[in-house]
């Protein structure tokens, strides 16, 4: 009985300091992402935007039909 | 006419015992309610099966060589063994069971040898057992998988939700307090280790449920796999009354601010962030947690799209069906069919019902703390059943306010709750190993 | 120059026998059907290439450790071997060989730990048999694939051309019989085991030929798989005369009522049934049959969609190369190249025509007692080789009139034998384990 | 060569009941799905008929170079 | 409180030792490179993933059962694995670790089943080792499916290029008479076997040098995959200027004739033509050409394209994720933080170098005997690293002139390149046994 | 020492003969099939140029349009 007792007050317990920690640091690198090394990210999402744009969908399109395309070809060889 | 004698003799019905027969009808319902009732049906339809399969009689699918040479050997073979064992010449099978299972690895490992010579092998099932379950690969190699699956998207926007995710494993540590005083009252014989595989169900998640049973209580991971899919099956039928008792209306309406967007970055290094928490702090939730890691690293970090794509797909279906089917060799109706296995299935209801509970009573303590309100209804999602809970939190709360989206905010608890049970299951590893 | 002399004992020429010579011819021939002919390129391939490769004189890719030793060792491991096997200081290689067949596993395993002291490992193809195919993994995950694959709605639409997928079975028990006979007349020396294990090429199946073969007769696995697939390829060829010959032209001609349509229901009932019959009457194809029936319930429960496909597609296809370079591994010229091999190619083809002729009789024997007339072309298709003898039923039928498409009523047959020759696998298994 | 004769005559014996025993379970199954169990089957069946009908497959075209544009972007990120 | 205690001796930070953290900082810098710089990304992740999980200190996922005990254990299993050993009670850890390293296979077993008797199991990575690595299964299949992925078309056009791919060989035996020669100058304590298997780093193929260290120095096998992908990595920056010095510009501009259009049939028939030479004259490198040629033909025989598929996508991830991890499992400090992984660093830098500028040196003589000139930029892709050193050749050519792609024409000694260290591996590995 | 200097010449030795033994058979290789076995891969040369001319794009793009619905549907099944 003792050993459940035990097991469940230091178990519990290191669950919530584990987790109390990875909340600490967690929203630390967040900070410190957000802060010092947003930029790329900021560049890179129009990027990434862009795919979603309906105006270019066409040639994405075009892309994905190649692809198709070259795959097909790839297994008739 | 000899022959007629063999083949009856060899056939199913005249082996078929009592416990096999409800043991065939337990795999037949799990079947039914994972085809019909859609209950986890990726694990539930490979552990059925399973059970079916180790359960026919006479067939010996789920037994290791030497189990086979007792169950289906002649006077030879058990002189042999018993010689190996070091016990008399007019032993019986229990008492040679007995004597393995104190045993010394080496001298197991000659009995296993000497069941060879006389013709027996490892049973498919049994195999499929070594190398999926007691290896411990299969349960891993799922949990990468299942990082490979994970988006901390929600968790990074609002990492207050992980103590959500840390209240609902209360349900535990809860339950093995539970089945050690059950114990105590000399109404069940769990030991230590027993109690903490059972109370691992409360984790909801699967996976972390079969490493941690196949370490501290190998006999009892068939009850207890069953218990952790078929009840995160049925958390929309566990979870609402509690929530909705717990909760006023007024706490059923808090809207919850938008999420904000997480950069790719962020969503790279907190693998890492875990990964390092977890080696200065945790070692024994480093292979679970590890590999949860390992499998997110890969999604996340976008150059190693292959991979990522594999470890979702074929590596986890491959290892799915023989994890399934693992499973089932452990729902042999001696290992199945015991007063345990009752206990099981109550301690782990109860292991739900407090997880989901407390998860919903920290939110509401949380409230008092912040200003920033949680609806509390995200707390039951802390108990991960990825991604039942959640929904189950969404459809509760469109109950009160059919405006009111709350999937996306239960997404952060739901993947803490399961981290939340690796650390759990780490820490009740490494304690209870200590204390054995 | 010592080095220069190393370098040429050690090049491939310098070992090469005749017997490996042949053997690499056979290799390149089953290439060349393969792929120049497509005779069951899937395994073939493997399968020769495995062959090629086993035969690298001088390599051991197809050796254990033990074998190694023996083959490229030197006085010092001979006389370490010696000591642990209890032979006289100067036996020779064959003595050795001998003294380990005999010797028990306890003492095998010691032997084998002496060879690898000495820097011996196991061959690659060898670690590919081991794991693959002695651990009976492969062929059973083939067949859960297949299963996968396995549309049984012809069958169920038309339940009574199970008889005519039993009566195509005769072939593999007038094939034993067969094998029996020659060796009573001292023209072979095939033990019962060897027998049983050949009459499966009969069965038309790959995955169950190489399982029953690896339980029952290791040393002839490789003849009879290479037997089995080639015979599958050559049904174009085997069947056809047969099926003319014993069938008249009005026979031919019969047209069979459309099938009807079949429910989602019953084709999740019907792997459910047959494995509830195997486990009450036929524990012994438990594992065949089952394995079998749980990639079919995988196909047609519907929800578990990503897990079939996966058993369809990645799975089997892993299995499938390993399988096939582990069964190349077993057409080492001292075990193929023997009068045995010229034995079973004899009666593999045997066993098919028998097979062939008796599902044709028997469709024409069951037209007499039914109203509901049958094709007797269909019954060729019992022997399984499935889908081939299938469209061989249907080629032949479209001969005689060209609009009557006999395919999917050859499906159920078809399917029929593979369930056949897996009951008739498991049979053989269990006698013949009684008879030893 | 006695066991030779015992193989075929048992073996063959016993396929040849346990194909009869299936033959017979199965047709039951059947009857008793199509007679008690039938119904949510025809509800199910049109749903699933569509599929193969011609009248839709525009719809469905686009449903699937949609999912393909959804596959090809999820593989860009 | 006494739980407190073991709580914090089970923490990580208890157990951190300096080398572990400089291995974990080795890990993070990996991954950094390969996900941010791109360095070969599909084998540094899993590589430095699995470089941290074997340094998180306490967890011992690297370790085998031996090893956790060793690390872990109390009086009582020293004083058992003594017994086992031959050694006195008082022994330290260090002294078990050395007698265990002398003892017998058989020895090492007993000590192994001791150690589990204890309750110590070997870790995950070890087992991921084991299975992958120990085996020599991942490399051979990863060959494998590089085989599937490789186009010969450019190389069958032009087989002259094959003595580029030789020639760049020249800087793995460089390599290895540099490691022999620091260690004969007392600056290094290298053996023959360790030197081959840095060497194998200027062979630049990730499998040949993990199969081929995993043979002859499983110690070094860390340091030496390490060196292997990130010198791959770097062969945009370790190339030109190598390529630059040795070349005039008129070389530089030299336009190849347009490469003719390969038949599918030679492209069958290569890797078999390949195939028989090495069975004939290059028996020790039958596995690992063995496999590579296997993969090519599933890839051109055009009737096992599911095969190919397999090859190239779910097979070669799986193993990729399982190799690169178990390869991080040798990077436990222990093993990695010694003075050979800077001579390793630094002889495997100079092997790239020095096969550059043979490549490029052979190329120009070449130009001397034949009147089809060959532009030597294309001679340093002979050291393989493919496609990357081809993109160099390529990349630098069109530096000197804008119109003169040769991409293609780089392709030919490529993947000669492959061939040329594969054989070199064989020889390697045959040698140094004999001289064993 | 002289184990380096051994491994070094011989090694060397053996990559630069076995590679030379391949050109020739390689060479020789190509010499027979060209002049041998050459008219079925020329006649099925141009099947296979044609899949990059784009005059049949249509077509291929039909089939394999076909293709993935057949594909689509057999998953819905
Ligand atoms: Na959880
Ligand atoms: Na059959
Ligand atoms: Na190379």
């Amino acid at each position: 009985m003792q050993q459940g007792v035990d097991l469940m007050l230091y178990g519990m317990g290191t669950v919530v300091v584990f987790l109390a920690i990875l909340v600490v640091f967690t929203t630390l690198m967040s900070r410190v992402v957000q802060r010092f090394f947003a930029e790329p990210d900021v560049q890179a999402a129009p990027v990434r935007m862009v795919e979603s744009d309906q105006g270019r969908v066409d040639a994405r399109l075009l892309a994905v039909i190649k692809s198709a395309l070259d795959q097909h070809r790839a297994k008739r060889r | 006419m000899e022959n007629f004698i063999r083949l009856w003799q060899d056939s199913g019905i005249y082996h078929l015992q009592s416990g096999q027969f409800i043991m065939l009808l337990v795999g037949f319902l799990l079947l039914f309610f994972a085809i019909r009732k859609g209950f986890e049906p990726l694990l539930l339809v490979p552990i059925g099966f399973g059970c079916i399969l180790s359960n026919v009689p006479g067939a010996g699918l789920s037994f290791t060589a030497f189990e086979s040479a007792l169950a289906f050997g002649h006077m030879d073979v058990y002189q042999a063994l018993a010689q190996t064992l070091g016990a008399a010449q007019d032993v019986t099978a229990a008492e040679l069971a007995e004597l393995y299972k104190n045993a010394s690895t080496a001298v197991q490992v000659q009995a296993h040898r000497v069941a060879t010579d006389y013709g027996f092998s490892d049973g498919m099932l049994y195999v499929f057992y070594k190398v999926a379950i007691a290896s411990g690969a299969a349960p891993l190699i799922i949990f990468m998988g299942v990082g490979a699956m994970t988006d901390f998207g929600p968790l990074l926007a609002n990492p207050k939700t992980l103590f959500l995710g840390a209240a609902a494993q209360f349900g535990i540590f809860a339950t093995v307090l539970g089945a050690v005083g059950l114990s105590s009252m000399g109404l069940m014989d769990f030991s230590i280790a027993d109690a903490a595989a059972i109370g691992i169900i409360g984790g909801a998640d699967g996976p972390t449920a079969i490493y941690v049973a196949s370490i501290l209580a190998p006999d009892l991971l068939g009850a207890i796999a069953v218990a952790a899919y078929s009840y995160m099956a049925l958390v929309p039928l566990i979870q609402p009354p509690i929530m909705r008792a717990l909760t006023t209306k007024a706490d059923r309406q808090i809207k919850m601010q938008q999420l904000r967007e997480v950069s790719k970055r962020e969503k790279i290094l907190f693998p890492l962030v875990l990964l390092v928490l977890v080696a200065l702090f945790l070692p024994s939730a480093a292979a679970l947690l590890g590999m949860f890691c390992f499998g997110n690293l890969l999604r996340e970090c976008g150059v190693v799209t292959r991979l990522s794509e594999t470890a979702q797909n074929a590596l986890i279906n491959i290892t799915t069906i023989f994890l399934g089917l693992a499973v089932g060799s452990k729902l042999a109706a001696d290992k199945f069919l015991d007063p345990k296995t009752l206990g099981i299935l109550v301690l782990g209801m109860l292991a739900f019902a407090i997880g989901t509970a407390m998860g919903v009573l920290v939110a509401k303590f949380m409230n008092l703390l912040s200003k920033n309100k949680i609806n509390p209804l995200i707390g039951s999602a802390g108990v991960s059943a990825v991604p039942m809970a959640a929904r189950v939190s969404n459809k509760v709360g469109l109950e009160t306010d059919p405006h009111n989206y709350l999937l996306m905010h239960a997404m952060g608890p739901n993947v803490a709750g399961v981290i939340g049970s690796a650390v759990a299951a780490g820490v009740m590893i490494s304690m209870v190993s200590a204390m054995g």
